[in-house]
């Protein structure tokens, strides 16, 4: 009450005058990385896909700046048509888990009841699972298929967000504001959605681009096994796996793609952590 | 007491359910066994029959399930189907190199992240701050195998610290060999940590009792260990325990690209060569591995929390 | 013992600007002032613990040993030993993870056998010694408070810093640990700080008390002559919003406007924006506090007590709602309900009635099952046995009830909650909120944003903001207006004030009785605070453990209690 | 990864081109006559029946001997058979040498020899060389030191595989183990130049002189073959010394190991041939002029810079060139050859009912390392409009898929054979035996009056018998059912501190590498 309160404002306050470039930059860079996943392949200087057998792997040149690979492939070129499957599955990935995750978690936080009972079950047995390891076991013996990974990945990943929602929802629908929109006879999905969702929304942004950053990670590590997508794709995870081979005749082809990984997996969870700060302030 | 016993009934039960989906998910996906068996060259007839009624391939999938699990609980996971030897010594074989280095991985993890995590919380915002959180964030972005790839050609290559391959056969050797991998393994879990422990330092310092504390003088060891320690145990003990659990399974990049011949890395070669008996028994140990390090999490906060003792709070 | 010389509080701004305080041995003073004033963040500043970011200026001298900028190792020698401080929540004031007993044996000074624990906890009135092998969490707040109590005072320390020791307490309990803390004090010739925002509580307890505003003592003086005649606007602005318990007001009226933040007015007297009696001198300089009168310090530039607003003191003609068509069916109408949650009895089977346009009490500390009431009315929880029967359609299991009935019934009955900070949806605007609630009104009747605004007495330009862009009274002002979208001719008010600061708190009081008798909506107010009741009640129903021990008209049930829980309730606020 | 060429030399038989391991020893300090060797995969079993595969016969070849051997320049030569007669085209009869021993002892008995090929029939050891030895009828022992084989049907390849499949083991112990001989429990017996004092799936082999031998005595007194699955590693194992070499060398690396300081790689040719396998059962490969129009488009020039860099060539004939050199000499037979030339290939495609272009299934090894010639092959079709949508399979999924025959229009096969005899090569390729499942005709190509050629071939020698090759040769050249691409050389790397000999023929490598002198 009197004082504590006013601490906790103070706290908050000191908490939120992080500086906001941050939030710019690691944005900025997502939003160049989705135009060269958008318009990648018209500025790229060759196709991607253009083979040099005769001129084999290069160090970067003024022809090409970031060298070229085993297949004479320009590496910059299939940097950026590769930034296309390796922003897009894990984007798939992220929405899908994260449109599961908040629906079901919302449901099950709010209804309660057998519902929730049964759903919880289901999500402690698949958070006890060994997800990466499944993982592996699925996609390569199902046979290595990019739709594969990406559906168990997202299954794997739902479960946690779930609890995450849930608890979250649980505390909501307790406080007063909620139990008014009860007292007025609201319909459940309003209530819900209107009421609830927005203000558990920073955990959920914040979760979705996490997972983001997570299947982004386990993708190129899966193309690391050589599970996934099918050679000569141009995708990141896929390039540093072909080229980490040429780290003396042009290491940059394995390194430009890594760094790019790292950069873009860097970018989206600090965008998460910057967002969560400002929505659970505003 | 009930509340173990109930633990363990639930991870007996997950283990059940886990052990079911691997192998119908196993004897389901494309390709037969025999084939493995006879390996890839002209096998006459006569021996592929006799290879599928050896390992009875002709009977129902229940009715082999059945069979397997009845050796299983025998501690019998069967033969590898590529090298004829028997499961549970080809995992003995792989398991000190993997456990070596997880365990190594983890005391890197912990030995670095809790105190980066405390001091990043104690001189919250400050530059310090911003660095290790940063520094975690990107750790925890850079896909592991990237990062061993790294470390190889830059510390073992370039410089020559360290040996290129290999986990060494005594225990010195042990150490060297997987000083690599373990760092490669233990950065971005090192970075989970510190971000842990920096959360639960500053939900700590939120605390009412730590003021409390402090406002009646409380010896400085009494307030850290007492207060600080134990009441930050937990979260991070978790999170600690559900590390090692992901080791087992994350090593295998490692291990792949430092080749070691580890779990993760017989896991990987066995499902490329469908080695049913070796997937099947590795996923379950993974299984196990979680269950019994949820369920000693579980004995810890039993242990920590009088609030958990008393059955006031779920664990 | 106690001496702070123009203590201020910094961080990217002034918080606390200029405390003259001094607590001599074997004295008990009083810190008063609404949320804001900064009082908390003195006593923090006095014992060395501001929150990070904050930091103290001018002097503070325990014992003669300097505080501000002291390192905290020299500090750790005089926290406890000399100057202790006991906190707001006992909930959250003990280490969940250690027994009572650990909690006092950690500050004892030297050898800790058990006799010693024992002794410690039979001091604060605990004589079962086997509280010490307990956690907090299986403690009462009051056995908590009573721990933390001799905890804090395990170190023998000359001076306790008592921070709204009491606030999250019940009342008969506040009463006990109020009583305590007076025993012990006395026992040891300590001195104590007492801070809270409760003028009677420091009254009572205090025998100097000095009022905080914006930052600054603005008054000081020995308890009782301050309640006769307070000498700062300020003072006598509280005296004048606090509710009697002896006798229903007129009118409650609280002080306009809002606390100033320190800062802004640094140079000029902080009151004076409110102030009726501002001149020239108030905004020429900043008044200091000067001393009129036996040990009597005031910061108003005006002179002598008299001339400033004596406390508001003529009886009122009752002009709470008589009871209605006794005859009639009431409008609501319980009997009999029941309900439990696992081992604990919330209802033992209740019975009560509301007559339309009848404003009912009820009156009952934590766990006394007023708020499952309150929620099985409301339809939130399916009580497990007895009738609720409302306007005459039984909504015992809302469940049960076709949706044209239970539409219905949604706007018959609406409530007003407690807590003004989660009142509101932070992620809607208050005009939103608003306009979704008339939504539900039925075709007919439905009101405009402004008007309902209006009705609470808040400017149409608020339907804009967002909560977090108002005060609490704001928001539980908003939260009215909302409940009164839908015409309900049932409110229930559960604590509706109960988080408020007293000047607001008579605002929203006053808000209510106006509601009740133009709107002619009944009311079922759920309150802990006898005072309250009385301002705003027809009748009272006294409530615990789940049972009703006391029903009858308020002044009845204050003036001549009949059961001894109720006696206990009125003694411990008078 | 090396599964993917594994894969053919699996396929066949002897591993000219072995597989890659390492020692976890400290780089250098160990005694000059310990070799510490590097196999890409752990040998999984010391016996052919189970173990039937690079890694594994490395290690066998050292430990057991077989009853002939085939010499340096492919002629198959005496080894625990001093001498053997040919009465009749069924039946071989061989003579024992004296005195070779197992290395516990025990005197190598005909018993011993003979039950060490009648057991690759026998259903209850499941021996992955059954198919080698279908053509033996029966085995006895005919004296205290013949053994007798009788054949089904004539067989130009009998001495050939036998070199291959008919390793020397103990009756006794082979009988008590028919499932699990040679594996890490059981281990195994042989009268090799070396015997096992070590073997496990992880650490590996360790091998140690066999003072017992019969033959030359080994340079090297102990072996340590460990195994380094990723081939990046591998190459650093060896470049920082701590393996002394490996054979697992992919030639498209060479680049790369020549770069390498104090290690010397030594290349030999290989009995090997990389071809494009089309399917003429169903879809547009059906079509000749398809398969002749994919011939003409492949630009297998570059295709063999990419792979084998200057190590083999470009293969015109569907035969290893060892093979080659052995029938024909230095003048090979003109025959219809397809040079890459976009303009022909078009024209090709134009008379066939895809003018256009069309699309193919093209399943691979997603743990191989063909895949880069197979991108080279997409960019190369892409350009005549043939567009090959690249499947990629788990390694033991792919192998079914191949011997399946099912739905693989087009594969890029490589293989490694083990025999020096093209009696061998082309009826796999195409009789219509082999062309079902398990069988090597992966295009299904085949006819009676092929079948009748490949008949002939068992029937002649000499100049009539290239003749008759030389017709087969030419049936495929002209249907294109394959498209050969290149043959590449084997390579061996070794650190300064060793020499080593090998030849196309070297069963047992380790024989064959010895301290330099210096070391």
């Amino acid at each position: 009450m009197p004082g504590t309160v006013r601490l906790g404002g103070r706290a908050r306050r000191l908490r939120r005058s992080r500086p906001g470039p941050v939030t710019l930059l690691s944005g900025g860079i997502l939003a160049l990385m989705a135009a060269a996943a958008l318009f990648g392949t018209w500025v790229a200087p060759y196709d991607p896909a253009a083979q040099d057998l005769a001129l084999g792997a290069t160090m970067p040149s003024w022809a090409h700046w970031a060298g070229t690979d085993e297949l004479g492939r320009d590496v910059l070129s299939r940097c950026l048509a590769g930034a296309r499957s390796a922003l897009l599955w894990p984007l798939v990935v992220a929405l899908g888990t994260c449109a599961m995750s908040t629906s079901l978690g919302l449901l099950a936080g709010y209804r309660r009841g057998w519902i929730d009972a049964v759903m919880m079950r289901v999500v402690d047995l698949l958070i006890a699972m060994p997800g990466l390891l499944m993982l592996i076991v699925l996609v390569g013996v199902l046979g290595g298929g990019i739709g594969w990974a990406v559906l168990a990945m997202a299954v794997l990943f739902t479960p946690g967000d779930i609890r995450v929602v849930r608890s979250l929802t649980m505390a909501q629908r307790e406080l007063a504001y909620a139990e008014a929109a009860r007292t007025l006879g609201l319909s459940r999905t309003r209530i819900m959605f209107r009421h609830l969702l927005p203000n558990i929304a920073p955990t959920v942004v914040a979760g979705a681009l996490l997972s983001f950053v997570a299947a982004l990670v386990a993708l190129s590590g899966l193309s690391f096994l050589g599970i996934g997508l099918p050679a000569g794709t141009p995708d990141w995870g896929l390039m540093i796996e072909e080229n980490r081979g040429l780290l003396d005749l042009n290491p940059w082809a394995a390194v430009v793609p890594a760094a790019l990984v790292t950069i873009a997996a860097t970018a989206a969870t600090l965008l998460g952590d910057q967002l969560f700060e400002r929505l659970s302030d505003a | 007491m009930a509340f173990v016993a109930r633990r363990l009934a639930a991870a007996l039960l997950l283990l059940g359910v886990l052990s079911v989906l691997t192998y119908a998910l196993l004897a389901l996906a494309p390709g037969d066994p025999e084939q493995v068996l006879l390996g890839p060259r002209p096998s006459t007839a006569e021996s592929r029959a006799a290879v599928r009624a050896q390992y009875h391939l002709d009977d129902p999938l229940p009715v082999r399930y059945a069979a397997w699990l009845g050796d299983a609980v025998r501690g019998d996971f069967g033969a590898s189907l590529y090298s004829r030897e028997s499961v549970t010594s080809v995992i003995a074989d792989r398991l000190p190199v993997t456990a070596g280095l997880a365990g190594y991985a983890i005391v890197l993890t912990l030995a670095v992240g809790l105190p980066a995590g405390l001091v990043a919380a104690m001189r919250r915002g400050s530059p310090l701050d911003r660095g290790i959180t940063l520094s975690a964030l990107v750790a925890l972005a850079i896909p592991p195998f990237a990062m061993s790839i790294l470390l190889l050609y830059g510390f073992a290559v370039t410089l020559g610290w360290f040996p290129v391959f290999g986990a060494g056969e005594t225990f010195a050797e042990r150490v060297t060999h997987l000083t690599l991998p373990a760092i490669a393994l233990a950065t971005g879990q090192a970075a989970v940590v510190v971000r842990q422990m920096r959360a639960a330092a500053l939900d700590l310092a939120g605390q009412d009792y730590m003021t409390f504390a402090r406002a009646r003088g409380v010896g400085r060891a009494r307030y850290w260990f007492g207060y600080a320690l134990r009441n930050t145990a937990l979260p991070v003990l978790t999170v600690g325990g559900l590390l090692l659990a992901a080791n087992l399974t994350g090593a295998l990049f490692v291990e792949r690209a430092f080749g070691l011949h580890g779990v993760g890395e017989l896991l990987v070669s066995a499902v490329g060569q469908k080695d049913l008996p070796v997937v099947q028994a590795l996923v379950l140990m993974g299984g196990a591995v979680v269950v019994a390090v949820n369920l000693l999490i579980d004995l810890a906060y039993l242990a920590v929390d009088p609030r958990v003792r008393h059955g006031a709070v779920a664990a | 013992m106690l001496e702070t010389r123009g203590l201020r509080v910094v961080g990217d701004r002034v918080l606390v600007d200029g405390v003259d305080l001094t607590v001599a041995a074997g004295e008990t003073v009083g810190l008063v002032g609404e949320s804001g004033s900064g009082k908390s963040l003195t006593a923090r500043a006095l014992v060395g613990l501001l929150p990070r970011g904050l930091r103290a200026e001018g002097s503070v001298e325990v014992g003669g040993t300097q505080v501000v900028g002291a390192s905290e190792r020299l500090l750790r020698g005089v926290r406890g030993r000399r100057i202790s401080l006991l906190m707001q929540d006992p909930f959250t004031m003990l280490n969940p993870l250690s027994t009572a007993g650990a909690h006092i044996a950690e500050t004892l000074p030297g050898r800790t056998s058990r006799q010693e624990i024992a002794r410690r906890l039979a001091e604060v009135g605990i004589d079962d010694p086997a509280v010490a092998g307990r956690h907090p969490f299986q403690l009462s707040g009051g056995m908590r408070q009573r721990v933390a109590l001799a905890a804090a005072l395990a170190g023998d320390p000359e001076l306790l810093i008592a921070d709204e020791p009491t606030t999250a307490l019940d009342a008969t309990t506040q009463h006990e640990i109020l009583a305590l803390l007076r025993r012990v004090q006395e026992a040891r010739g300590m001195g104590v700080l007492l801070i809270t925002h409760d003028l009677r509580v420091a009254f009572a307890v205090c025998d100097r008390v000095a009022v905080m505003y914006a930052g600054r003592v603005v008054e000081q003086g020995p308890g009782a002559e301050l309640a006769a005649a307070p000498a700062h606007p300020y003072t006598s602005g509280l005296l004048g919003a606090l509710p009697s318990v002896e006798r229903a007001m007129e009118r409650l009226v609280g002080i306009p406007g809002s606390v100033p933040r320190a800062d802004e007015v640094a140079g000029v007297c902080a009151f004076a924006t409110r102030c009726d009696l501002v001149a020239a001198a108030c905004t020429e300089a900043r008044p200091p506090l000067r001393p009129i009168g036996r040990d009597r310090l005031t910061a108003c530039v005006h002179d002598a007590a008299g001339t400033a607003r004596p406390p508001l003191a003529e009886t009122a003609s009752l002009t709470v709602p008589t009871a209605g068509p006794a005859d009639g069916e009431p409008l609501l109408h319980v009997e009999g309900l029941r309900k439990r949650y696992g081992a604990h009895t919330a209802l033992g089977g209740v019975s009560l009635h509301v007559n339309p346009g009848e404003t009912v009490g009820l009156v009952g500390e934590s766990g006394s099952g007023k708020t499952t009431l309150a929620r099985s009315v409301l339809g939130l929880v399916t009580p497990d046995g007895g009738r609720i029967r409302l306007a005459g359609l039984d909504i015992t299991d809302r469940a049960a009830l076709d949706p044209r009935e239970r539409a219905r019934v949604h706007r018959l009955v609406q409530c007003v909650f407690q807590d003004p900070s989660t009142s509101l949806n932070p992620a809607m605007t208050v005009g939103a909120a608003l306009a979704e609630a008339s939504a539900r009104a039925a075709p007919g009747d439905r009101i405009g944003v402004a008007e309902l605004l209006e009705l609470v007495g808040l400017p149409a330009a608020y339907a804009a903001r967002r909560p977090k862009a108002l005060s609490g009274g704001q928001r539980q002002r908003v939260a009215i207006a909302r409940a009164l979208a839908v015409r309900p001719a049932l409110l229930i008010c559960d604590e509706p004030v109960a988080s408020l600061d007293v000047s607001v708190q008579a605002h929203v009081l006053e808000l209510l009785r106006g509601i009740g008798r133009d709107l002619g909506t009944g009311m079922l107010f759920i309150t802990h605070d006898l005072a309250v009741v009385r301002q705003i009640a027809a009748r009272t129903v006294v409530l615990l453990k789940g049972a009703v021990v006391e029903e009858g008209t308020t002044s009845t049930v204050l003036d001549a209690p009949a059961h001894d829980y109720t006696r206990r309730l009125v003694s411990a606020v008078r | 990864m090396t599964s993917s060429t594994a894969l053919a030399r699996l396929a066949t038989g002897v591993l000219l081109v072995l597989a890659a391991g390492c020692a976890g020893a400290p780089g250098s300090g160990a005694a000059p006559d310990t070799l510490r060797w590097a196999l890409g995969n752990a040998p999984n079993s010391l016996d052919i029946a189970h173990g039937f595969n690079d890694a594994s016969t490395t290690v066998q070849f050292a430990v057991l001997d077989t009853m002939v051997a085939i010499g340096p320049d492919g002629q198959v030569v005496p080894r625990i058979a001093a001498s053997w007669t040919h009465p009749d085209p069924h039946t071989y009869v061989f003579t024992l040498r004296e005195g070779p021993r197992f290395s516990d002892g025990a005197p190598v008995t005909a018993e011993d020899a003979a039950y060490s090929l009648t057991r690759h029939l026998d259903p209850a050891v499941t021996s992955q060389a059954a198919s080698y030895v279908t053509q033996v009828k029966k085995v006895e022992v005919t004296g205290p030191r013949t053994v007798k084989v009788t054949l089904r049907k004539p067989s130009p390849t009998f001495l050939a595989t036998a070199a291959l499949a008919w390793q020397i083991v103990p009756k006794k112990l082979a009988a008590a183990h028919p499932k699990d001989l040679g594996s890490p429990e059981v281990g195994t017996l042989g009268s090799g130049p070396f015997k096992v004092t070590k073997f496990s799936l992880a650490s590996g082999v360790t091998l140690e002189r066999n003072e017992l031998y019969w033959g030359p005595k080994p340079a090297l007194r102990r072996i340590e073959v460990k195994a380094i699955s990723d081939p990046e590693t591998l190459r650093l194992a060896v470049s920082s010394g701590e393996v002394d070499g490996t054979n697992d060398i992919q030639v498209s690396e060479t680049r790369k190991w020549s770069a390498l300081r104090g290690v010397t790689t030594v290349f030999y040719p290989a009995n090997h041939i990389a071809y494009l396998s089309l399917g003429v059962r169903e879809g547009p490969t059906k079509d000749v002029h398809v398969r002749r129009a994919i011939a003409h488009a492949l630009n297998r020039g570059a295709l063999a810079t990419l792979m084998i860099g200057g190590h083999g060539g470009i293969a015109d004939l569907m035969l290893p060139k060892p093979q080659v050199a052995a029938l024909y000499g230095d003048k090979p037979p003109k025959l219809p050859a397809y040079p890459y030339d976009v303009n022909a290939a078009k024209a090709e495609l134009a008379k066939s009912a895809y003018p256009r272009g069309f699309t193919l299934a093209a399943p691979y090894d997603s743990g191989g390392d063909d895949v880069k010639a197979l991108q080279a092959i997409v960019a190369d079709l892409a350009v005549i409009g043939v567009k090959l949508d690249l499947q990629p399979l788990p390694t033991e999924q792919y192998r079914q898929r191949m011997f399946s025959h099912q739905d693989t229009p087009l594969q890029l096969v490589d293989l490694v054979y083990g025999t020096p005899d093209p009696g061998e090569v082309l009826p796999d390729l195409v009789s219509r035996a082999s062309a079902g499942p398990q069988g090597f005709n992966f295009s299904g190509y085949g006819s009676p009056e092929t079948d009748a050629r490949l008949d002939d071939l068992g029937k002649h020698e000499g100049a009539d018998r290239a003749a008759a090759v030389t017709e087969v040769l030419a049936e495929i050249a002209d249907q294109v059912p394959y498209v050969p691409l290149y043959s590449r050389e084997a390579a061996v790397a070794l650190r300064d501190r060793y020499t080593g000999r090998f030849g196309t023929w070297t069963a047992d490598i380790f024989s064959g590498i010895r301290p330099a002198a210096g070391a």
